[in-house]
């Protein structure tokens, strides 16, 4: 299952609808804002998406990832909106019947989401600027 | 065509969106080549960026179908 | 922080108990009695330590980990006693700056904890017998 | 000196503990070879066991403190 959301995630909803009889192993990865990004002090973040492609490409990720391990069950829900320093921006929570399996199955969904579901970052520095994240440019 | 923008592409143009006139047969890159045409402000961010056809990445040799949902999707910082 | 606990684990406490600010990523292991192992039927574990040697080694584990990423905090917990399927039997959760470093920090943890932890797991079967876990033997 | 047992060891002996009388300088080692002797029904399982000494996993060539905390550790099976 994907999502976006404007709520705050419930990480506990996440990892209990995962979990299965047949799955020794659940796996539940966080993102949340941090107050530094190299040396500059963040004080919040915007997240933005294009909505129905970023829908689209998390569905495929989840896809992908039970195509490659025996997942019992993946969650993938990102927040959109205003996030306050430690707030969770990301989150995925994957089961699967062995360990290394969960480990893996989880770190290749949220590394993908990275790398290519149209949602973007705007930074809240503490001088008042802020900055869209165009990784690259 | 109307061409979504997102990010910093729409804060650069202060639009959500662009109209841009092409030609029956172009592609995703004739898109891409007019874009800095009509908004000078994001000439540097579409260099960067990929196009979406139908909430589809497209290549820039794809031709354009007649009727797509189109946008500018700029590098991403999700997660 | 390491513990054994004869009580649910509760994952939602593991995981907000390692959430910091400069941490922009938690990975949390929950380990879950499977209801099958190879084919033959579970119904249930008994878990039982060698409790002040699997406290020692626990902590060991936290330092090692702790020497090895830029760890916030990290929870190491190992319930004992009798479990059902499906229930919690170890959680481990970490916060990192960065999520590949709470991935490598959470599974070293577990993998870690498995190899050389003095704990011990009775399978009971299906068939109504019992028979201690010894891997090798 | 006592040496605790867990798991199936436990079981088999039907004991928590046994009693081994070793000479002064004796090593981990020669408790080893001691326990199938006194408790033939742990003697495979001992082979494939550690020895751990104040909670510490001990080579079989530790001498053996005239107090420690002695234990068999069978194969461990936890997570």
């Amino acid at each position: 299952m994907v999502r976006l959301t404007r709520e705050a995630i419930d990480h506990t909803r996440l990892t209990e609808d995962v979990r299965r009889d047949h799955c020794g192993a659940v796996v539940t990865f966080l993102g949340t804002v941090r107050d530094l990004t190299g040396d500059r002090t963040t004080l919040a973040l915007d997240y933005e998406a294009y909505p129905d492609m970023a829908l689209k490409k998390l569905e495929e990720i989840e896809q992908d990832t039970r195509s490659r391990w025996p997942v019992g069950d993946i969650i993938l829900e990102h927040r959109l909106g205003h996030l306050d320093v430690g707030d969770i921006s990301v989150a995925v929570a994957v089961s699967c019947p062995h360990r290394h399996q969960a480990f893996d199955a989880c770190r290749h969904a949220i590394d993908r989401l990275k790398e290519f579901v149209p949602i973007w970052k705007k930074e809240n520095w503490a001088d008042g600027t802020t900055e869209w994240v165009h990784p690259g440019t | 065509m109307r061409v979504l923008l997102f990010a910093r592409a729409r804060d650069l143009a202060g639009a959500e969106a662009i109209e841009v006139d092409l030609p029956a047969n172009a592609t995703v890159g004739d898109l891409r080549a007019s874009l800095p045409k009509l908004c000078p402000r994001i000439a540097g961010l579409v260099e960067r960026s990929a196009i979406a056809v139908n909430n589809e990445y497209a290549a820039d040799t794809t031709l354009l179908p007649a009727a797509a949902e189109v946008a500018l999707v700029p590098p991403v910082s999700g997660g």
